[in-house]
């Protein structure tokens, strides 16, 4: 699936939700399942300090191919570090820079990246977009 | 609940605009007041008719309404002298807010007082505004920087304050409040501890000066900071009461406009107390608010408003004590309507979130204040703090909302 | 004067409560400006609001009122960083007012540049607000404080500019509009011969930000500082606009609150930019006044502004030459709508005293900036400075006063 | 004449004035005629510096009675350092220590000794009344 078929999937999934009571018990059910990242990278290293809730990153790069793995002690944050892995893992640093997180908007939870949450989820994403711009350079590199 | 109490509720929720709306459809609960308070409509009347009919720079300009606004200004200096029964008017010290207040304490008390091999005290339940400031002038200094230990109640351990003073710091720091335990420290008897050693006393009134009556006199404290915002006055006001002999030895914090009294190429004599102290244009406008926001005060009662957020405070702990896996975060034998809490397996952050669409203004998180954090090997809290529109029926509210939302996250 | 101007007059008239007024049972003529200019109703009725529905203080709060409190707030830092077309908005400071701005300055961006045996420079045409920091940065830091010498045009001069830089100030400081004597520096020229040499400029634009588009990157200024209440906003509120590269190297000035990051009894780190510099809480209010009348300043358009002021002043000009033994005080080419002067053999304060009484809101004094009357040998001088909603009217007026006043001194 | 006595001639003269200018034109034309100060007293040694204009005192205490000589740069201030004058200038410290200045708020003058007009008005009548503490120190210790 592209990055833009995901974001159309979850947006499906959401207009389901009548309420923010059924959304954010979505929310939290993925915040629980989230694909937790192995407990040697929960450290210092791949933390992003929101001042309200913590975000752990972890990305690899294989075959031309981003994956990333996160994980937050909050389970809301946790359920949208879920979404957006669900969006950009598995995909090449140029998809990745090119795509935006409007499907955030659409299911009226933008909010959570807002500035002021300070949650670490604004960072994560940068974040994201970083390692990608980083893989890609290496990868045009590796070519020359 | 319905008994009758010793102040008229509904009259003065009345009187404060923003307590009357929704937020996402459900009546907003303002329990974010240890934050900044609301505002009474005769405050925001003030601002409103300062400039509509009366504004003007003030402090030697010639014509009337120069004239007439630093006579309100000064007028309302005295308002707040008499508020904190300062012995002179040229006391207190208009600021920005307490951060600006303590800010300038830690320059100009820190110059004069500071130096490379002293000490500087505070305590383990600062906010960073009486914390970080102190901090930093111990580094610039080469001093030490002391922190007094806190117990597992949120009280200030005084067997170690006491050891701490035999160290003789330069300067010993002090919240009234906590603004996280909602503990009410033993100021008299802490600052008459440090006078022992002739050690000046700075108290961060920041939760106090709204919820009880302040006297500096009888305190004998040597400065006392506060904002006005969390006093229902404008933001943008604070103050600093000093006492005179400490103001007039220490330098000014900042130089320009009124404080300056001859300039030349060479050198630069300074104005007397209070101007000193406060460079460039005033905030006239949130000054004469804080003023109308005293009088509000006065109005009520003091005593009655801490009788009344006393029994709000008593009732919001015996509510919270309903709720399984609730573990107060600080339980001081003296203590004002600041709570501070967190629920066992469930993040703060995420509390917060579902307590925010349930229309409760509370707040999570550090506080600013991470040592206290550190203290009680935490990441955050969440904290409720009350003024004297509160109701018992809010809390109840909160109660069911705080429910419900530790079901969703279960 | 009937012809017909740029700017309806009459209509921004009626947007300004307090110009409707009398005193002493005259209409008030306000020509107080350079001190502080009166507020439009859409920055009354903006300021009201904030405090009626949606006060609450902002950023880390996870609750409805906090979170759009800070977007408010944010974007009118985006409003401010548009206006003065700054880079990145992370380049606006919001500070109490320029004076705050300047202290930060002398402070943060002294203790990074200048030690023992460097210079500053500043001109003789300084407020004291731009003055006397930098001069007690100087003593502070055993470093030299040179001043610019001014023409008795009340031009800056240039030549003797030249010959200070040579010497290497590590900052240079320069008004960009005088407040005694009207002049327009040519800043842009100044800068660039500064950079030359590496040396950032601070530029004081207290009289220049209601009056002219100012675009700090065609300047390109290190530092830009104003106030609000000169601009039409409300009081506490003023503006440092900074080089992102500069702010990023210089230390924080104030700590405490929002500008921390993380704390702990050893060390303390900041926050990123512009957060760093904002310690405590900032007054919101003020800010989204400010945001309203730069809307307000914009929907009328700044070169609109600049055009009609421009007539004003010639025209006050034009009238004031009528008066015998009237002596203005800077006489410079490019000049602002602030006119100083004295009449041979009367003291400012007597016609200051008279002119009141009949209505007019002038200055009389130094206007703090002493360096200046020492220039000229006088204790003070009469001022009038003007604003939008002034009109050729109340300069007749005004000028009709003064000829009455001299009449009854002489 | 006593001091009350002044104070009250005073009121009375300014009983006669219907407006504003005329009693302007009074203090005017008595700052005029003011007695003025010895050129040698017109120095910094007695100044009193008021940020708007400038007033200078000069006092000599002789057989239990106080004299005072003052002068300022601006006219209105000096027609009112001339009223002060009349009222306080010859008179035992004691008399003048237990004197007000209520007649300025009786003929409406009352706002020039406001300390926020810096006119050095009322730094002089402290600086009066100082005098007047201090000679009577010195006159009852003469008698000890
Ligand atoms: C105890 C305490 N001190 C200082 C402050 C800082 O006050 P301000 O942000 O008004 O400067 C606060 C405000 O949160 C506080 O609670
Ligand atoms: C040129 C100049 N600089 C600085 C200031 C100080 O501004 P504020 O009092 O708002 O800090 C003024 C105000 O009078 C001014 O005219």
């Amino acid at each position: 699936m592209t990055i833009e078929q995901t974001q159309n999937q979850i947006v499906e999934e959401f207009s389901l939700f009548d309420d923010w009571m059924d959304k954010y018990n979505y929310l939290i059910e993925m915040g629980k399942d989230c694909p937790m990242i192995e407990t040697q990278y929960k450290s210092n290293n791949y933390l992003i300090n929101g001042c309200q809730s913590r975000v752990w990153l972890h990305t690899t790069f294989d075959g031309g191919i981003i994956h990333f793995r996160a994980d937050s002690d909050a389970v809301i944050t946790k359920g949208i570090v879920n979404l957006l892995i669900r969006v950009f893992d598995g995909h090449t640093p140029a998809e990745i820079l090119t795509a935006d997180t409007t499907f955030l908007d659409k299911i009226g939870l933008k909010e959570h990246l807002s500035p002021t949450r300070s949650n670490g989820l604004l960072s994560m994403v940068k974040q994201m977009k970083l390692y990608a711009q980083v893989f890609q350079l290496k990868s045009t590199q590796n070519h020359e | 609940m319905n008994s009758k109490y010793i102040i008229d509720i509904q009259q003065i929720r009345s009187q404060f605009p923003a307590l009357n709306q929704s937020v996402y459809n459900k009546p907003l609960v303002y329990f974010d007041n240890g934050a900044t308070t609301q505002k009474p409509q005769m405050v925001i009347e003030r601002l409103k008719s300062w400039y509509e009919q009366e504004n003007s720079n003030i402090h030697r300009g010639v014509h009337y309404l120069s004239q007439q606004g630093t006579i309100a200004f000064e007028n309302a200096r005295k308002t707040v002298a008499d508020f904190v029964n300062a012995q002179y008017q040229h006391e207190i010290i208009f600021t920005k807010g307490t951060t600006d207040s303590i800010n300038l304490l830690a320059s100009s008390l820190g110059n004069l007082l500071v130096h490379d091999g002293d000490s500087v005290l505070v305590t383990g339940m600062e906010h960073h505004s009486n914390f970080v400031p102190w901090q930093q002038l111990c580094i610039e200094k080469k001093a030490t920087f002391h922190v007094t230990e806190i117990t597992d109640q949120g009280e200030i351990d005084l067997a170690n304050y006491q050891l701490h003073l035999e160290k003789k710091p330069k300067i010993v720091a002090i919240a009234h409040i906590s603004n996280v335990l909602g503990t009410i420290n033993p100021i008299a008897e802490m600052i008459e501890l440090a006078h022992k050693y002739a050690i000046p006393v700075v108290i961060d009134g920041a939760q106090a000066i709204a919820h009880q009556h302040i006297d500096v006199q009888s305190l004998d404290c040597d400065f006392y900071a506060f904002s006005g915002h969390k006093m229902y006055a404008p933001m943008g006001v604070g103050v600093l009461y000093g006492k005179e002999k400490w103001l007039n030895s220490m330098r000014p914090y900042q130089f320009g406009g009124e404080m300056v009294s001859q300039v030349s190429e060479q050198e630069t004599t300074f104005n007397e107390l209070p101007f000193k102290f406060e460079a460039g244009t005033p905030n006239v406008g949130a000054v004469l608010g804080l003023e109308s926001a005293i009088k509000f005060l006065q109005d009520i009662g003091i005593e009655n408003v801490k009788k009344y957020e006393n029994e709000l405070m008593h009732y919001a702990l015996k509510r919270l004590s309903e709720i399984e896996n609730l573990r107060l975060i600080g339980n001081p034998a003296h203590r004002a309507g600041v709570i501070s809490f967190v629920i066992d397996e469930i993040h703060p952050y995420d509390l917060g979130m579902i307590m925010d669409k349930l229309g409760m203004a509370i707040r999570t998180g550090h506080h600013c204040a991470q040592p206290v954090m550190h203290h009680f090997g935490i990441p955050g809290t969440l904290r409720i703090s009350f003024a004297l529109y509160n109701t018992f029926d809010e809390i109840d509210s909160f109660v069911e909302a705080l429910k419900k939302a530790i079901l969703m996250l279960s």
